[in-house]
């Protein structure tokens, strides 16, 4: 952990060394326990959405789960599933340029970042869901207001109306909606942001920046994805699946 | 030290207890357990699989105990905030101010109310449009960002 | 007693970080920690004088009672900002991006801060933030108070929250990204034989303020965030309407804000500890012990925001968990100031102007923690909460503490820094004016506070005249006082006397490279094999009571 | 006014002097310790002033003997101001079962007030001597705090639900009331005065107040005309709801399989989101009043149901309320008054 080890100048100091520092192995250790370090401050910061949903849900359970239904289960299976998998394909990318296999590094990093396109199409199309069904909370589209059709008693059931079940009211449908926007739309924004990191090692890996020696960016920004794939790991039941029991019960 | 690298017969083990795990979740979703069961077998699942990725994925299981610590203290301060913050929310009821019910406020005129039908019957409405509290004076809310 | 032996100094270095480049690029594109901390000490210093005009306008509004001067829309944006520009602009970034910037590297022995570029780009993002939050201000301010309570802030106010709460989310990157350079920085770049427990003081407070930076910061990040989304949208978690509760944004806010107070003291705890060691040529009276209080102050931190919420419905027993965390949290604070007095015992007191400071320091802080236990009281906090008390208490350990440790600090390094000495007399005499000044001013504002005085006023009654008349009085003199020391500043870094790499004679690893240093810190990394404060060979230790820690620890 | 500059406000109520007390007790810490550190500081600070340039004085180690001290002994002196300052607390924010009733609504940027026997006050509020009142607040638009130096408590007032404080005036005089929270352009000017008077005194001035309708008879009359009246009898006998006679302060059974206990708040998240907690044996049927209602009137709904007996008989009416009992839990300020 400490440098106490030596103080040997670098004798063939490795291109990308950085002057500071004194050899690669320091500079690889400051580079991943700063992303760890980061990663926490983002742990906090989600955490704090996390709080608000855990106190609304404990207050409206009946309202969560009506919202919650609401959600198309199959796209946020999907989605936890590509999810998975680009984690997987980034891990092997860190593998393989870990052992130096150039072209499945570059495989592996191409696939990943289509995944997580893939996963921004699915939640583009969910959006839109919603806002179709009106259920934008509050005036954040100015055009088109919270304001979804309820299923009234005995209609014959719409999957564009919102099924309230016993105990269930709509401005706490719409609080849901609005965490669930909250949450969502920050993960997104982690996957806008990791999908452009991506691209950004696509570029130096193809300018053959990367080493067994030097990886630090592949690894760091792996780091990075796995962090965001967890976050869904979570969203995914507290939002989607959490409500459905109520439906049965 | 040199890093230590992880077969991939690991990572696609890990890979397949992952989906396995989203599929049992799933499936747990659409089934009634008693009581809160639901909610801890879905929170459950979640933990485990995001342990599989902190453990190989991020190798922490091959890291130096700083990481560790580093994790741990991200749970920890997560852990304080939601124990603190429910210590007020758990213990209103109790206090005799009377208690922590929210109701939405009156003079925020709601999105949505209520119209009372011919025959006497109720109906929900929502009119998303009218405005929010300052309306109440009079005057159109100006929101400045 | 033995007598100083001159450490052996380097020659004053032809080339330093000051003269290794020239030209404005060569300062907006440095990566030079040194640099770095240089362009922080200007845009603070800014950003203090905007706060401290803001502070000259509540105080002459606060003249007369009928509230005559501001209108009282007007008032409520200056204290506002006042409040939010002081915080988040001056007082947080300040120790820690300008000294900590500039010093913890070479108080370690390292060629630079661990992520040179992440440096620049916090300076860079807290510029944005600051230009944002600028904007904000002159568009037509904010009014909310720095607090930002829902739904005021959501809803009510018709003024400019959403871009001040983007300024102040931006800013807060900056933090956090600073936080993270030091982790990294403490625990990979040490040099040789600098082991944890060598290092300075100074350091371990840093390092401690970067835990609460990296903690904290994120949860006013999003709670910022989601409030400007709420008052866009016009709806969401804080909203009474949806059934939300507007407590839950003072939990949240809180979560951050009162950690954040510690970064504000933390970091002038570690320079006060400097000072009271160096300027008394002695070991700190128990290292470990004020080394870990600074951990414990920062752990403990997080525990007590619900002491801003005693008034406020929160339930009455979290009140009472809140109250006992935080008298908890008092203790640590108890564990320096006596440490503090108990190193002078049998010292060698210098009265340089660092020192008058560090005494100003442990005597206003003492009694800003106390007043800080009043409110901790949970029945004496029902009385005192949102009066001109809790103004007095805050501004006892901001002003009188944290601001207090950062001019020490800054006269102490001063030479470090610019290669000129300060003018001493000068020196001493602004540090005399301002702790007088500081106490007229805040002091009648307890008495002012306990009798009902209720803070955020622009208007008060007429028997509160007296009180708000001295604290008037006393403002102007403590703003001429801050004049002094920016004048002579300035003067300096052109005809102050040349100061050689030692002027103090200190054994501190910064002190042991050339004044300014140059770009790389040190000619060749050092090695290091002595304490921190390390003024006489270990041997000779006097032992106080049957242990001796600091000798069993090798 | 004093001709000298006093360090107590006016102690007018009964917590005065318990916080007082305490403020004592934390200030004579406060300057102990000061003093000592300051004392010590100074007499080092010459003692051992530098005498001459190149002198180094002998380390000293430090002592856990010392360091324990300073812990411990800080330690308990801190337990001591909690533990006192958590009794006090106590007792000003459990609010007493005996107590006259106000109820206050905050509003930018004045206060709302009604007595229970249906003087409406605005930014006054008069009380006597020697009972115990209770504050039953609300607020229209965001968070204020209602603040009587003299009484020492105060508390938030929040939108979206109710709060309560109460005191028990010792003193007759006219006290300042702040709003401590700060809510906006005109927060400083909202303000009022608090006058405490001698029973007979209170007695006069109540009856020299008639013509305003308890807020009781008040909520009957919009009973009738909301509807209430069609599902949960005119006088709140039960009907297609359940009866809410006698209703309140019980524990009601929930569909939920919970109990909940019928208080204020209770009644109102009842009228404005009734879905929330179901009767047990009642079906969702009751629609929300929400946004049909002010909070003025919601409070007139709660003394209304409050008033309800069990036995079915007819609540106060508008006569001249300061003779009628006053309804609800709280006996009328002018019984027991010798
Ligand atoms: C740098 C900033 C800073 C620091 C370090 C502190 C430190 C402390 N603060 Fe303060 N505080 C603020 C800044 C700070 N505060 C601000 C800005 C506000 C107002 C916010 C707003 O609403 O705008 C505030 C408000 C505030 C409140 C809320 C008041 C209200 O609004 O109702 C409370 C209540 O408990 C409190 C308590 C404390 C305590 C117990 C400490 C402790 O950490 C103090 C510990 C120190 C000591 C105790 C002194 C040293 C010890 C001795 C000399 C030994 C003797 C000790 C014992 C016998 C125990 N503070
Ligand atoms: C770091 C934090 C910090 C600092 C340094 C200060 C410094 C000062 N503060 Fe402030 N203050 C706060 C943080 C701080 N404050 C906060 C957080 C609030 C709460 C806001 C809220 O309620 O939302 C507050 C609120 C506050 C109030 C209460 C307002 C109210 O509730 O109505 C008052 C009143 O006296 C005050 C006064 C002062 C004074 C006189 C100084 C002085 O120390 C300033 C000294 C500095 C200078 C004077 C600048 C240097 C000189 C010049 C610019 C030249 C011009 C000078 C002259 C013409 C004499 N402050
Ligand atoms: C359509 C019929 C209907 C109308 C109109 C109606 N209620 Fe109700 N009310 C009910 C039913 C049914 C319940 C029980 C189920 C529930 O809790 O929602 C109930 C429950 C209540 C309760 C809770 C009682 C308890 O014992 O817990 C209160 C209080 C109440 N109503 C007050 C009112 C008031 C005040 C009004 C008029 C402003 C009103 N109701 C109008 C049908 C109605
Ligand atoms: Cu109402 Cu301040
Ligand atoms: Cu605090």
């Amino acid at each position: 952990m400490t440098t106490d080890a030596t103080t040997a100048p670098e004798v063939h100091a490795h291109r990308a060394l950085q002057h500071h520092f004194e050899n690669m192995e320091q500079q690889r250790e400051a580079g991943t326990l700063g992303m760890w370090v980061f990663l926490v401050t983002e742990i906090m910061f989600f955490g704090g959405m996390f709080l608000a949903y855990t106190l609304y849900r404990s207050l409206f359970p009946a309202s969560f789960a009506s919202a919650s239904n609401h959600l198309d289960i199959t796209l946020g299976t999907l989605n936890t599933g590509v999810l998975i998998f680009s984690s997987f394909t980034m891990a092997m990318a860190v593998y393989f340029t870990q052992i130096g296999k150039h072209r499945p590094q570059l495989l592996c990093l191409t696939i990943t970042l289509l995944l997580g396109l893939t996963f921004l199409g699915v939640k583009a199309v969910e959006y839109y869901d919603k806002y179709e069904d009106h259920l934008i909370p509050g005036r954040l589209i100015p055009g088109n207001p919270f304001n979804p059709a309820v299923q009234e008693e005995g209609q014959k059931p719409d999957p564009h109306k919102l099924h309230l079940l016993q105990g269930a009211t709509v401005p706490q449908v719409e609080m849901f909606y609005w965490i669930y926007f909250a949450m969502t739309g920050m993960h997104a924004l982690h996957m806008i942001i990791g999908a452009g990191l991506l691209t950004f090692l696509l570029i130096f890996s193809l300018k053959r920046r990367f080493d067994p020696e030097y990886h630090s960016p592949v690894e760091v920004i792996g780091l990075y994805w796995h962090f965001v794939d967890i976050v869904w790991i979570f969203l995914f039941p507290l939002l989607y699946l959490l409500g459905r029991h109520f439906e049965h019960g | 030290m040199s890093e230590h690298i992880v077969p991939v017969r690991v990572y696609i083990a890990v890979f397949l207890v992952l989906l396995a795990g989203t599929a049992l979740t799933v499936a747990a979703a659409f089934y009634d357990f008693p009581w809160q069961l639901n909610t801890i077998v879905a929170l459950t699942i979640a933990t485990a699989k995001a342990t599989f990725v902190v453990l190989y994925f991020m190798h922490v299981r091959y890291s130096v105990r700083l990481v560790w610590v580093i994790v741990a203290s991200a749970l920890f301060w997560m852990a304080i905030m939601f124990a603190l913050t429910f210590s007020d929310y758990r213990t209103r009821k109790w206090d005799g101010r009377l208690g922590m019910i929210y109701s939405p406020g009156c003079s925020v005129v709601s999105r949505t109310s209520i119209m009372r039908r011919q025959d006497g019957q109720f109906k929900r409405i929502v009119a998303s449009d009218v405005l929010i509290g300052a309306s109440q004076k009079g005057q159109a809310p100006l929101i400045s960002l | 007693m033995r007598a100083i032996e001159s450490f052996e100094v380097p020659a004053p270095p032809k080339v330093n970080y000051i003269n290794a480049q020239y030209g404005l690029k060569s300062w907006l594109l440095t990566k030079d920690h040194k640099r770095i901390a240089l362009l922080y000490l200007g845009s603070i210093t800014f950003f203090f004088f905007i706060g401290g005009l803001y502070a000259m306008m509540i105080r002459l509004e606060l003249l007369t009672p009928q509230g005559d001067l501001l209108q009282s829309t007007t008032y409520n944006k200056v204290f506002t900002q006042h409040g939010i520009i002081m915080v988040f602009f001056f007082l947080i970034p300040s120790i820690p991006a300008t000294l900590g910037n500039f010093l913890i590297p070479m108080m370690i022995g390292a060629k630079d801060l661990a992520f040179p570029r992440i440096n620049l780009l916090s300076w860079y993002i807290y510029l944005l933030g600051g230009v944002v939050t600028i904007y904000a201000l002159l568009a037509g301010g904010v009014d909310t108070g720095w607090t930002f309570y829902t739904p005021f802030s959501t809803t009510f106010s018709n003024s400019y929250v959403v871009a001040t709460g983007l300024g102040i989310f931006i800013n807060g990157f900056s933090s956090i990204l600073t936080g993270l350079n030091f982790i990294v920085t403490i625990h990979t770049m040490r040099a040789p034989g600098m082991t944890w427990f060598r290092m300075p003081l100074f350091c371990w407070s840093l390092y401690a303020t970067s835990l609460v930076m990296v903690l904290g910061t994120p949860v006013i990040a999003i709670t910022i965030l989601l409030l400007a989304f709420e008052r866009v949208s016009r709806v969401g978690i804080f909203d009474p309407g949806l059934g939300g509760d507007p407590v839950l944004f003072q939990h949240l806010f809180w979560f951050y804000s009162h950690p954040a107070v510690y970064i504000m003291v933390l970091p002038s705890m570690g320079v006060i500890s400097e000072l009271v060691a160096n300027f008394s040529r002695k070991n700190i009276f128990g290292y470990s012990f004020v080394a870990f209080s600074s951990l414990a102050i920062a752990v403990f931190g997080f525990l007590v925001w619900g002491h801003h919420l005693f008034v406020t419905p929160q339930s009455i027993y979290a009140g009472m968990i809140f109250s006992f965390l935080s008298f908890a949290v008092a203790i640590p604070s108890a564990i320096k100031v006596f440490n503090w007095t108990a190193t002078l015992y049998k010292s060698s007191i210098s009265y340089d102007t660092p020192m008058l400071y560090a005494l100003g320091f442990i005597g206003l802080f003492t009694i800003g923690g106390m007043t800080g236990l009043f409110l901790a009281s949970l029945a004496v906090d029902v009385h005192l909460s949102d009066t001109y008390f809790v103004v007095a208490h805050f501004h006892y350990i901001m002003v009188g503490g944290a601001l207090m440790g950062y001019l020490g600090g800054l006269h102490y390094w001063w030479p470090k820094i610019s290669g000129r000495m300060y003018p001493e007399g000068w020196g001493r005499f602004s540090a005399l004016v301002i702790f007088v000044g500081f106490n007229l001013t805040f002091l009648p504002q307890f008495v002012a506070g306990y009798l009902g005085m209720p803070r955020r006023y622009h208007a008060y009654p007429p028997e509160f005249q007296v009180f708000n008349v001295l604290s008037t009085a006393g403002a102007s003199i403590l703003g001429f006082g801050m004049l002094i020391p920016a004048i002579y500043f300035v003067w300096s870094m052109r005809y102050g006397k040349h100061a050689d790499a030692n002027p103090w004679h200190l054994p501190g690893l910064e002190w042991r490279t050339p004044s300014p240093p140059p770009t790389e810190n040190f000619e060749v990394t050092p090695i290091v094999t002595w304490d921190a404060y390390e003024f006489a060979p270990r041997e000779e230790t006097e032992v106080v009571g049957k242990f001796r820690p600091e000798l069993e620890r090798t | 006014m004093q001709s000298w500059i006093p360090l107590v406000p006016d102690s007018a109520s009964t917590f005065s002097w318990k916080v007082d007390a305490l403020y004592f007790y934390l200030s004579g810490i406060t300057l102990f310790f000061t003093l000592l550190i300051s004392g010590v500081l100074i007499f080092f600070v010459i003692r051992y002033r530098r005498r001459t340039p190149y002198e180094i004085p002998r380390p000293v180690a430090g002592s856990h003997k010392l360091e324990t001290i300073w812990t411990v002994i800080p330690f308990l002196i801190a337990m001591t101001m909690f533990g006192w300052g958590a009794r006090v607390y106590f007792d000003q924010y459990k609010p007493p079962t005996n107590a006259i009733e106000v109820y206050v609504v905050g509003k930018q940027w004045m206060w709302k007030l009604q007595h229970a026997t249906g003087q409406r006050e605005i930014n006054e509020l008069h009380v006597p001597v020697g009972r115990k009142v209770k504050l039953i607040m609300t607020s229209e638009d965001v968070i204020h705090d209602f603040f009587v130096p003299a009484f020492r408590t105060k508390a938030d007032v929040v939108p979206g639900r109710y709060t309560t404080m109460w005191f028990e005036p010792t003193t007759p005089g006219t006290y300042h009331l702040f709003c401590a929270e700060y809510c906006g352009m005109n927060h400083s000017g909202m303000t009022g005065s608090i006058i405490v008077m001698e029973p007979r005194e209170f007695d006069n001035w109540l009856s020299g107040n008639i013509g305003a309708t308890t807020p009781a008879a008040a909520g009957q009359q919009l009973f009738q005309t909301l509807g209430c009246a069609s599902c949960h009898g005119a006088n709140g006998e039960g009907g297609r709801g359940p009866t809410l006679a006698g209703a309140f302060g019980k524990m009601t059974p929930l569909q939920s399989g919970e109990t909940v206990r019928v208080d204020e708040g209770y009644i109102r998240e009842s009228i404005l989101n009734p879905q929330a907690k179901i009767v047990a044996g009642f079906g969702p049927i009751m629609p929300t009043f929400q946004g049909q209602v002010s909070e003025d009137q919601l409070v007139q709904l709660v003394a209304f149901i409050k008033s309800l007996r069990a036995t079915g008989q007819t609540p106060a009416t508008a006569a001249s309320p300061a003779q009628t009992a006053s309804p609800g839990t709280a006996p009328s300020p002018t019984r027991n008054v010798r």
